[in-house]
């Protein structure tokens, strides 16, 4: 086994354990850090596929962006049941009732069955080259030649989700300055 | 070179993971979260099939970075939601939101 | 004229918007506009007439244009265009006059002008059509007008619900004819009858399309002629105002079912089946309604079963074989028809009831009503020379020269009914003593502007006949015919049979009714079930509510139950298996073996919640069904496209 | 490069961040009417703009852009969708009290942005892309009465389910890139010709199907729908009903018939499924709603059932069908929620009672709603009826009779549940006396709205000559 595969397994397991934990966490507050956790594990995969650039940018948004929000909302929320976390039956105790066990298992994984039967007899046409070793340099011309509009409108994206966020969490007085 | 189907596999189970999550859990926090594993599991399978399909084109990976904007503000407009919510029903239990029926 | 015979459908809808636009300024002086332009339109029409006399005429041009749909506005003027523009303008001017004396005072009075304006211009519309296009929308828009008209007292519920009825039911045919000529599209790419008639007889299409369109097209000559399974509507149609029963029951709406198979002769000819299946449905529909017609004793419910079994009778007449004979009996129809129905509207305004059993002896008080009342019903009885027996002996004959006997007798059975329950109807109402003397005592007879219309009508009922007797040499069918026209040689025997049923059922009415050799209520009692079985109309009302609205209903409580509880209460049958499981191998649970009572309660609320969600508005239901969606939805393409 | 043919999207996106600073700048008394305005100046600016664009039809900035025909018709259809909810929704966010009716407008018009974009994509990219700036605004704008419990649920029922189905669509895109090593249309239809049907590509055409259509609310996978539709604010009720619907019909025209031309048989075939239990559905369902905007929302499930039809025939005569049916849907729907809205800032309630009597109450609107809901129903001289009409005839011409006429009698049941509304306008005696006041505004909406269901009834030839043109392949 090289060192690449026995790599490639521990970063698997990392991101997929990590999964698995935010599902079944008690606190939500774990939760938010096992998923964290998932997505360095993310990150560190897009390495091994020379993603470089990604990975940096996994890392930034997920990591740094995105899990902190989340983890700032849990906390700075004025709602106690969300700040302690509490709300929910533990994670065993439920996996036997139908609504949340038996059944959202069953479909989760008949859909990962059938994607991975589907795989396991689909006929890939890889190219098998050597990566771009300059994937930053690649992927910031592309961004700003062919891929212009994309960028444009993401950039819209996230002005109306700001707007929105604030629209709807800013509080009355806010508005009365 | 790591196969790309293992890279498919792991993605398929993050994906699936994703759905269980989505599925089983009452806390809409929770919910937001499964969701963001699975853009993450697409996210994987983007990166895997640039490196393997289209090594010298970086397209998957630019589609990836718009997956992960994109994430980013789902997950900003989904957190407000959920605060608006909470303030009405006292918790993030998204089974008790549930006026509009029938 | 005849160039330029689309003016005579335009002239109603500019009656129509003027009325739209001045009602209140005009008041009841909208009657003058609707009858003005109908007065012009009949002129026209007449003027069209006489020219189409000399030859016909087809005008065409694309309207729009969608790559290789091509969607024509055109119109034609040949015979039976021409019969029929003459038909509806003489019925809807007299229905307009006579209404200027029966609506006075009507709350709606503008209204019902702009909607009868409407009425005849979608029919006359229809009639000029050169093209199924231009037949569905006015064939649609007509439906609309019937719906507004027969609901014309909305404040009643029966007025309400009968349009309602008439809207939906007719509608179902509709379809047919919709998806019929669409199908004719598919094939001959063409909406113009004489296209798709030539292609279909150039053989190019293939036999089993053109009987599956010519059906379709027949369903909806079905829906709107009232033929069974669809006559409910028409009877409850009788909710509306009296002079617009007499537009939609004898020049118009039911009528543009019989024109329908007529202007589609050519594709019905091409194929055995079709017209054996007009003619069945035909005869059966006008021996059917004409049992229910002998029991009814509301004067406009007997009408309307007569209706509805003359319109039977003019099917049977197409099916059989005689294209002028089903024209010719729509024609004397449409006449007699309405001078009935409007000289019922007469006696409903002198009595202000439409029970027979409450009139009797009207005829000192309402002469001119009764002698043109008369002349109607031996028209429609098929006494000689009205004009009703010689329209009837020609489908009778062609029924006799076809090769399904039981059409003809079923044509003359029905023949035989007919005359019975018009002289049963005749004699309740005009002879004997009055039986409610308080509404014979105010009993008058109608103004003139109602009772001209009658007599009128009560001329043209007499006299028009004669075109199509052999005096005249047969002049209609000369002129009105298909392709060459084959007409059957006269028999002696069909006519002695003819008039020896309409004189045994007026003989029948005669001894029961009038001079009561046979009482009425004995073989009431001796029948019973048979009479309630006509009282109630064969029940076919109760069966499609049975069927057809509690089946809608049940269907929409499945669905809404699939809705709300099949996903939860599946969900939650997997969750009481479950729960039962872990019940009993409580050994891994720990929860539950924590003691009995921990179990029983943790059991307890578990079935509150589960009943508790029993109720939709669960987000987690909805996504469960999105990845089972695409689960399933993967598994399927697999199977079909692999 | 040139960027004249986009200016129409590039003059929409300045008004949006003019306006944006206008919300931010400006604290004077009436932000809502001022905002308004202003955000109908942005959308007549850009409908003017586009008129004025000399006709482009061709792939712009990469592939990522295909402008052509269709294109050009929802690039018109949405900013007029825009202009139409502007005006209904002023006095709304006024009698129910908004915090930040300012914001509004703004969010609506980025919405509007991200459907033309949908339309006129000619890759996954953008696609996802447009469809994310609309879906994103929508969750806002569904959860925009932050006092209201009813909008916040349906915001959150909107954002979980829109979220997950997006990644259902995204995952399908995702293989779609795996499978041809392509995102752009054009050259994943090149590709697929070559490849066939192998069953990993059909596996990703079903993600693709559910994932688009759970944005147009097709059955089983519309139960977020009624629950947003009533729960969101009236006007944003009014916009779900039609634009993002319309957008979504767009994008499936885009990547169906541009880019999975190839597995047409297949796909026809899952829309013919999903039009036929579609439509059934959510005419049944209707059936049974005494919630006004909850039966509209069923409504517009059996309308998009319809629509599939169009989709289910397969061929060029089904796209114009489709798009002659949306143009005449989506402005007969709109003409209907402005009554909605009219009679809802008055009465509060949306309920069917509240219809009791409108006749007398507001007899304009009563005969608006009446001619409405007939071009819904398909009667001729109404728009409806030729959309209807050519839907039909796609189908039998791909030889769905059977199909047609499950649509036919979809039709005759839809008759119940709008003849409800209209017994209870014209039969029933009103809850509330007196006439109904009116914004003028609002009855602008009802007119322009009535006029164009009329007219296009009449005269829809010019306007299917055009979609013929603009459709027509090669």
């Amino acid at each position: 086994m090289n060192l690449q595969l026995l790599a490639f397994m521990i970063l698997s397991l990392v991101t997929l354990g990590a999964a698995f934990k935010v599902i079944t966490a008690r606190f939500i507050t774990h939760a938010a850090l096992y998923l964290a956790l998932s997505f360095v594990g993310v990150a560190g995969l897009f390495l091994l596929l020379n993603a470089d650039f990604l990975a940096a940018v996994q890392l930034l948004v997920y990591v740094g962006a995105i899990t902190t929000m989340l983890i700032f909302a849990v906390m700075l929320s004025q709602v106690e049941e969300i700040r302690q976390g509490a709300a929910e039956e533990g994670f065993w105790r439920r996996i036997l009732s139908a609504r949340f066990g038996v059944i959202p298992l069953a479909v989760a994984a008949a859909l990962a069955g059938v994607i991975l039967y589907l795989y396991r007899f689909a006929n890939w046409k890889a190219v098998p080259v050597a990566p771009d070793p300059n994937t930053t340099r690649s992927i910031g011309q592309a961004m700003f030649t062919t891929y212009l509009i994309p960028f444009e409108v993401a950039s819209l994206v996230l002005l109306v989700a700001m707007i929105g966020a604030i629209v709807l969490t800013m509080k009355k007085e806010d508005r009365s300055r | 070179m790591i196969p790309l189907f293992y890279v498919l596999v792991v993605s398929t189970l993050l994906f699936a993971l994703g759905v269980y999550g989505a599925l089983l859990s009452t806390n809409a926090i929770r919910i937001l979260m499964s969701i963001e594993m699975i853009l993450n599991a697409v996210n994987l399978n983007l990166v895997g099939f640039g490196r393997y399909i289209t090594p010298s084109d970086p397209r998957g990976q630019i589609f990836a970075i718009f997956v992960m904007t994109v994430a980013a503000a789902e997950a900003a407009v989904g957190l407000a939601i959920i605060l608006v919510i909470a303030r009405r029903y006292g918790a993030a239990a998204i089974d008790r939101v549930r006026m509009l029926k029938g | 004229m005849i160039e330029q015979a689309w003016i005579i459908a335009i002239i109603p809808i500019v009656a129509w918007l003027i009325i739209f636009l001045f009602a209140k300024a005009l008041k009841e002086k909208v009657a003058y506009v609707g009858i003005l332009a109908m007065g012009i339109s009949l002129l026209l029409s007449v003027l069209t007439f006489s020219e189409a006399l000399g030859g016909t005429v087809e005008k065409s041009f694309p309207w729009a244009v969608v790559g290789d749909i091509k969607i024509p506005v055109g119109f034609q003027v040949d015979p039976l265009t021409a019969v029929m523009l003459l038909v509806i303008t003489i019925v809807s001017l007299m229905v307009q006059i006579y209404s200027v004396g029966y609506m006075h005072g009507d709350v709606r009075y503008a209204k019902y002008y702009a909607i009868v304006s409407l009425f005849s211009a979608a029919m006359l519309g229809l009639v000029l059509a050169n093209n199924f296009f231009w037949l569905v929308l006015s064939w649609e828009i007509m439906g609309l007008s019937s719906y507004l008209l027969i609901s014309h007292w909305y404040e009643k519920p029966e007025a309400a619900a009968a349009g309602m009825k008439a809207f939906i039911t007719t509608r179902i045919g509709d379809i047919g004819l919709l998806l019929g000529t669409i199908m004719l599209f598919v094939y001959t790419h063409s909406f113009e009858f004489n296209v798709i008639a030539e292609k279909i007889h150039a053989g190019e299409i293939n036999q089993g399309i053109v009987t599956v369109a010519a059906l379709l097209v027949f369903a909806g000559g079905v829906g709107k002629s009232a033929q069974f399974p669809l006559h409910v509507w028409l009877p409850d149609a009788m909710a509306g105002p009296t002079p617009g029963s007499a537009l939609i029951h004898a020049a118009t709406m039911v009528a543009a079912g019989v024109y329908l198979v007529a202007r589609a002769y050519g594709i019905f000819v091409a194929t055995p089946y079709a017209l054996f299946w007009v003619a069945l449905i035909g005869g059966f529909t006008a021996l059917f309604a004409a049992t229910i017609a002998t029991v009814m004793t509301d004067i406009k419910k007997v009408l309307a079963y007569s209706t509805v079994s003359q319109l039977g009778y003019m099917m049977l007449g197409l099916g059989a074989g005689s294209y002028t004979a089903g024209i010719f009996h729509l024609m004397t129809h449409a006449f007699f028809k309405s001078l009935l129905f409007l000289g019922s509207g007469s006696v409903i305004h002198a009595v202000h009831s439409q029970e027979m059993h409450e009139m009797g002896g009207l005829r000192k008080k309402l002469p001119i009503t009764y002698w043109t009342f008369l002349i109607g019903t031996a028209a429609l009885a098929g006494i000689p020379p009205f004009s009703g027996f010689w329209s009837k002996d020609e489908i009778l004959l062609a029924a006799y020269r076809s090769p399904y006997p039981v059409l003809f007798w079923m044509g003359v059975a029905t023949a035989g009914l007919t005359a019975y329950y018009m002289t049963r109807a005749v004699i309740l109402t005009f002879f004997g003593q009055p039986r409610d003397h308080h509404k014979y005592e105010h009993a008058h007879e109608s103004p003139p502007v109602m009772t001209v219309p009658l007599v009128i009508l009560a001329t043209l009922a007499a006299v028009s006949g004669l075109p199509g007797s052999p005096f005249l040499h047969n002049a209609f069918g000369e002129f009105v015919k298909f392709g060459h026209g084959h007409e059957a040689e006269p028999s002696s025997f069909v006519m002695i049979i003819a008039i020896s049923a309409a004189l045994l059922g007026v003989l029948a009415g005669v001894a029961i009714y009038g001079y009561k050799v046979i009482s009425r209520e004995k073989a009431i009692r001796s029948w019973r079930p048979l009479y309630l079985v006509l009282k109630n109309k064969y029940y076919v009302d109760e069966f499609y509510m049975a069927i057809f609205v509690r089946g809608t209903v049940l269907l929409a409580e499945i669905v809404g139950f699939f809705d709300r509880y099949i996903i939860d209460g599946l969900v939650n049958l997997v969750g009481w298996l479950g729960m039962q499981l872990s019940f009993l191998s409580g050994l891994f649970d720990k929860y539950v073996i924590d003691g009995m009572v921990n179990g029983v309660a943790a059991i307890t609320m578990a079935l509150g919640n589960s009943a508790r969600r029993l109720q939709t508005g669960f987000v987690q239901s909805y996504a469960i069904t999105l990845f089972a969606g695409v689960v399933i939805g993967l598994i399927l393409i697999q199977l079909i496209g692999g | 490069m040139s960027y004249l043919p986009i200016l129409p999207e590039i003059v929409l996106t300045a008004a949006i961040l003019f306006l944006t600073l206008v919300v931010v700048f400006y604290q004077g008394e009436n932000r809502n009417g001022v905002m308004m305005t202003g955000t109908i100046f942005g959308l007549s600016v850009t409908l003017l703009t586009l008129a004025f664009v000399p006709p482009f039809a061709g792939y712009l900035f990469s592939g990522m852009l295909t402008l052509d025909g269709m294109a050009f018709f929802f690039r018109w259809l949405f900013p007029a969708v825009g202009l139409f909810v502007a005006f209904m929704a002023r006095e709304f966010l006024e009698v129910k009290k908004a915090e930040n009716p300012g914001e509004f407008y703004v969010i609506l018009l980025l919405a509007i942005l991200g459907m033309m974009l949908m339309a006129s994509s000619g890759d996954l990219i953008t696609i996802y892309l447009g469809l994310e700036l609309t879906s994103i605004s929508s969750y806002i704008l569904a959860g925009y009465l932050r006092e209201d419990p009813k909008s916040g649920e349906a915001a959150i029922k909107y954002f979980l389910m829109g979220a997950l189905a997006s990644g259902v669509l995204l995952f399908g895109m995702s293989l779609f890139y795996g499978l041809t090593g392509a995102t752009n249309l054009v050259s994943i239809s090149g590709i697929l010709h070559q490849v066939g049907a192998p069953p990993l590509v059909l596996a990703a055409m079903v993600f693709l199907i559910i994932g688009l259509g759970f944005k147009v609310a097709a059955v089983p996978f519309h139960m977020w729908a009624p629950d947003a539709y009533e729960g969101a604010p009236t006007p944003v009720t009014a916009f779900f009903s039609v634009g993002p619907k319309a957008a979504a019909f767009a994008a499936i025209i885009r990547v169906f018939t541009d880019g999975l031309s190839s597995l047409v048989w297949e796909w026809s075939l899952a829309f013919a499924v999903l039009a036929l239990i579609t439509m059934t559905l959510g005419n049944l369902t209707a059936l049974w709603q005494k919630n006004v905007k909850r039966m509209l929302a069923y409504s517009s499930i059996a309308h998009a059932g319809y629509i599939m039809v169009g989709l289910a025939a397969g061929t060029w005569q089904g796209t114009v069908a489709m798009l002659l049916y949306l143009l005449a849907y989506v402005f007969t729907n709109l003409g209907i929620f402005a009554v909605v809205t009219a009679l809802g800032n008055r009465e509060g309630k949306d309920e069917l009672t509240d219809f009791t009597g409108l006749s007398q109450r507001s007899p304009y609107l009563a005969a608006a709603l009446v001619v409405f809901f007939l071009s819904l129903i398909g009667i001729p001289f109404t728009a409806g009826f030729f959309g209807k009409f050519l839907l039909f005839g796609a189908a039998v011409q791909s030889g769905l009779v059977w199909l047609a006429l499950v649509m036919a009698v979809n039709s005759a049941i839809s008759v119940g549940y709008y003849y409800t509304v209209v017994r209870n306008m014209y039969l029933v005696a009103p809850k509330n006396k007196g006439a109904l006041p009116v914004a003028g505004e609002l009855k602008l909406v009802v007119t322009v709205a009535l006029l164009v269901t009329l007219i296009l009834g009449l005269f829809f030839e010019p306007v299917l000559g055009r979609l013929v043109a603009f459709t027509l392949p090669g």
